[in-house]
């Protein structure tokens, strides 16, 4: 089972990543965008990481939920409503659960990768955050109880590299047309820490604990 | 990195306060918000209109606040959207009862967020209404993808909605006008150098000394293709051209005219541009009713410029020549 | 070199067709000249306006010939004073029988090549008169040397004089209040880059990356000092400090501001600049009664600003706000 | 004696060393001053030249007359005033003559260089082009009728070296304050060459005619 405290881990081990890896989400995003993505994203975790001990959370809806609202209000560009609404839906999928099966927290994705083509209107192969979100999640339900935490690492890592062949549909890349074939998304490669920094949190709990 | 800044966290927040110091009279900031309004707001009887989206873009958005323009701006972190939140403060502190339309530039971060602010602020009673600009020639019209970026063309946007708001017209007849406006604004840019993104440090892309990226948008990102370093004269004929082919006009049709720099390139180069842009308009028996020359809305610090056509008739004549009164909008 | 231009000798003329194609009802071009007049000139029963300068300073001085401030402006080579002929042909073309006002900026050039043209004037009749700004404290203010520059606060001269001689002052009264004004007002300026002269191709002068020019003009030369680069705080406080030695002021008195960007300085950073002037001024008491802030008076595409403090009394302070209506300077 | 086709080879003379030092005099006037000195005067002496062959003068003083009034409304900037007015003042002291004696040539450069003096209100000393123009008038006036051109040529050089060690009072490089030590004053320099194409013209023709 997933914990709650588990799941404040993984905003925390999030955060490390992205502060490490933000020159370079910023070095991805001039290269096709605007620059500011890694920017971005750990002013919203930052936020995040701050709120936790701040506002302690009865169970990992409303510890989403949290999250959710911090990014919204703190990410803002296209990855603001993006991530927010990921993790508005992981909430509400995983509403008053205090821990969560693996087909749970599979639906909870599902709902997240959904929540994103919704919002964001991108379909799979339009070199979006969806590249990765969208496969993760359908791997993720398939395995359900059987969910393998390498494989779902694995096929995050795989789906980021498919965006850097690709020409953009949505997002700013998309105005750059074939001159942003050769560039990985900013935002596949910002999910796939997500999902990083999410493995490494359940394998290493798994193994200590 | 070259600024005249105090730190690259501080620079939206430090804008705003001098922009304010700067106009009292004019413009207030609501406390704990990113967000600029008319120092009267709200405007009893009048339909509200907020525009903005990421910083760096000065002076747009807080410059077009004022008296026959827009009645909000929300400034998001330099060039990112601000967030719903922010928006749903502007729209709140501007609703007189008669609605709000909300201006908005056509980047994903932009439509997202401010749709979102728009459900909010229903959900609260008020009514909203959206248009989304879409001036910028250089990227091809798609619904299948993000489709075109809203760049200067905008502020004209702003003035005429503006100026039929102030005359007390409905939020419907205001987004309709905003929608003709759309309709008939095309813009293209180009870059000599790029700019800095303050928290970033670096430059968006790199530039060699005879290279310019042509069709780009004002986000500091690169262009729809670089070429070698052009003159004025063929600077303009390029993005004139381009946005001829995309918005038809016949001998005899009317135009206003904007050559926006973006930052760092001074009035000087801007009128050399204007003189081939109007005598390209002449030759094509184009009439212009008038030219608007200056930095209306920049990338930071990057040297370029981008020109506008807004196909004007009568109604569109009348509004874009009404009354304003804004820190960068002045016309009475 | 990366300019929109067309070739360096071209600059000047291109400028002022394109000003003129952009603003024909409000300016003309006087026939194989490099004035530009208002479009009604010579207004008549109104003393006339004259000032100009080398080019490369825009949207100065053509930027202000309109109703309520210049009647006409002449333009030198880049940063090079024009030639008596010219300056001739402008007090020629705007002098309506009530004399012409010289508003003339201190460098040797400027004050050498504008007497001679006066001489000129009076030779042929013409009632002349003579301002000399000198209002940048940076230098020292000797009668034994040139003396001080005038920069940025010159637009305050073009605008009190302006009224005045637009409410049918005589010449005598127009040059005293223009006096007052100059006798009234300080600036000081700094720089981040050097700045090409189109047909030098080179920059003035080298600056490090973490390096800035203290107290320089408005021609790209060198500043007073060289300094490590300053934070906006730092920058804003080391100017205003100078000017406040040299004009010092009361609490209580009023002023009016300008934070001038020198070309290539967004109005992002020159906001960020006004935040501090105007939280030292209010430390001090000294009210602000205006704030202006944008590219006034520019040198090329430098990267900088200058700060101008004008003390007003009632009578500047009516002056400053009557109507003007200008391609770069308009209230109403 | 000195004659009108030499005055003509002058001017010609002077705006061929004025092309080949453009860009040095730009390098001097941007180390204290706006960077447009070389342009200024090859823009005005290129004029010069041209309506050399336009309008053809009667006598030096109509010649030096219109080659002042080009250069008043050519030049412009400090220079050209000073220029013009140093021209202006040759030519009324030349009024009329086809040739002249050194003696009168050399009245010719005192009343030049007092029109300088007069329109600039700079003293010797001051760093500026009268320090060129006052020493050499000074010394022709001194010399008469043995009026040496190496000697002339001599005095000019060095007392355009002489504006190296000074910090300057009038003129641009007068707002530099200590700063302008140690550069050259490039209208002092100017000036020299424009001796230096006089002593060349005249003792090339001394030589061959
Ligand atoms: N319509 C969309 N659907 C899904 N993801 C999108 C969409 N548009 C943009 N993105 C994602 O957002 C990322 C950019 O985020 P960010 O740089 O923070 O915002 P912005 O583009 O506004 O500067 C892109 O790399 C892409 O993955
Ligand atoms: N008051 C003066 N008296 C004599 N010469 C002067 C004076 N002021 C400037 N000069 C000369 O003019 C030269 C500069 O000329 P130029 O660069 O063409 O004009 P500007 O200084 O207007 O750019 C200086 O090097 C100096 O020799
Ligand atoms: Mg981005
Ligand atoms: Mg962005
Ligand atoms: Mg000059
Ligand atoms: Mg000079």
């Amino acid at each position: 089972m997933i914990t709650l405290k588990q799941m404040e881990t993984w905003m925390i081990e999030t955060h490390r990543i992205l502060q490490e890896k933000k020159d370079y989400l910023t070095q991805l995003d001039q290269a096709i965008g605007d620059g500011d993505h890694g920017i971005n994203l750990v002013r919203g975790f930052k936020e995040v990481v701050g709120n936790l001990s701040a506002q302690s959370s009865p169970d990992i809806g409303t510890l989403l939920r949290n999250v959710a609202m911090t990014l919204l209000s703190k990410v803002g560009g296209a990855s603001g409503p993006l991530y927010g609404t990921a993790f508005l839906k992981m909430s509400t999928a995983l509403k008053e659960k205090v821990e969560a099966s693996p087909e749970e927290f599979a639906r909870a994705l599902a709902e997240a990768a959904d929540g994103i083509q919704m919002r964001g209107k991108a379909q799979v192969g339009d070199k979006t955050m969806l590249d990765v979100w969208k496969p993760v999640a359908d791997l993720a339900v398939k395995q359900g109880s059987r969910l393998s935490w390498k494989d779902l690492l694995e096929c995050s890592r795989q789906h980021m590299e498919t965006t850097r062949d690709r020409a953009a549909k949505k997002g700013r890349a998309a105005y750059l047309g074939e001159r942003a074939v050769g560039h990985l998304d900013p935002g596949a490669v910002s999910t796939c820490y997500l999902f990083e920094a999410l493995v490494k949190t359940l394998t290493r709990e798994e193994a200590t604990g | 990195m070259k600024k005249l800044i105090n730190s690259p966290e501080q620079v939206v927040r430090d804008m705003l306060d001098g922009m304010v110091a700067a106009h009292p009279h004019l413009l207030k900031n609501l406390p704990g918000t990113q967000v600029i309004v008319r120092a009267d707001a709200p405007v009893s009887g009048k339909v509200g209109l907020v525009s903005g989206g990421g910083s760096g873009h000065e002076p747009a958005h807080a410059g077009y606040v004022g008296k026959g323009m827009l009645d909000a701006a929300v400034a998001g972190e330099v060039f990112t959207s601000p967030t719903p939140d922010q928006v749903l403060e502007a729209i709140k502190a501007v609703d007189s009862g008669n609605g709000v339309l909300l201006i908005i530039k056509n980047y994903t971060g932009d439509v997202m967020n401010f749709e979102m602010a728009a459900e909010l602020a229903e959900a609260e009673g008020i009514r909203v209404a959206k248009v989304v600009v879409n001036d910028d020639v250089a990227v091809e019209n798609s619904t299948y993808t993000t489709g075109r970026r809203g760049i200067a063309g905008t502020v004209f946007v702003h003035k005429i909605a503006g100026a039929l708001a102030s005359r007390g017209a409905s939020l419907e007849e205001v987004e309709a006008v905003a929608d003709k406006v759309i309709r008939q604004v095309r813009s293209m840019g180009m870059a000599l150098t790029p700019c800095i993104v303050p928290a970033a440090g670096t430059p968006g892309f790199q530039l060699g000394e005879d290279e310019m990226e042509i069709g780009l948008g004002i986000h500091g990102e690169p262009g729809v293709y670089r070429s070698k370093l052009l003159t004025a004269e063929e600077t303009a004929r390029t993005l004139l051209v381009r946005i001829l082919e995309d918005l038809p006009l016949s001998s005899g049709e009317r135009v206003a005219v904007m050559v926006n720099g973006l930052g760092a390139t001074p009035q000087m180069e801007l009128y050399i541009v204007n003189k081939t842009v109007s005598e390209l308009l002449e030759e094509r028996g184009i009439a212009v009713h008038k030219t608007f020359v200056g930095p209306y809305m920049t990338s930071l610090e990057m040297a370029g410029c981008s020109i506008t056509l807004l196909k004007l008739d009568e109604e569109l004549t009348d509004l874009l020549d009404a009354p304003a009164r804004t820190a960068a909008w002045n016309n009475d």
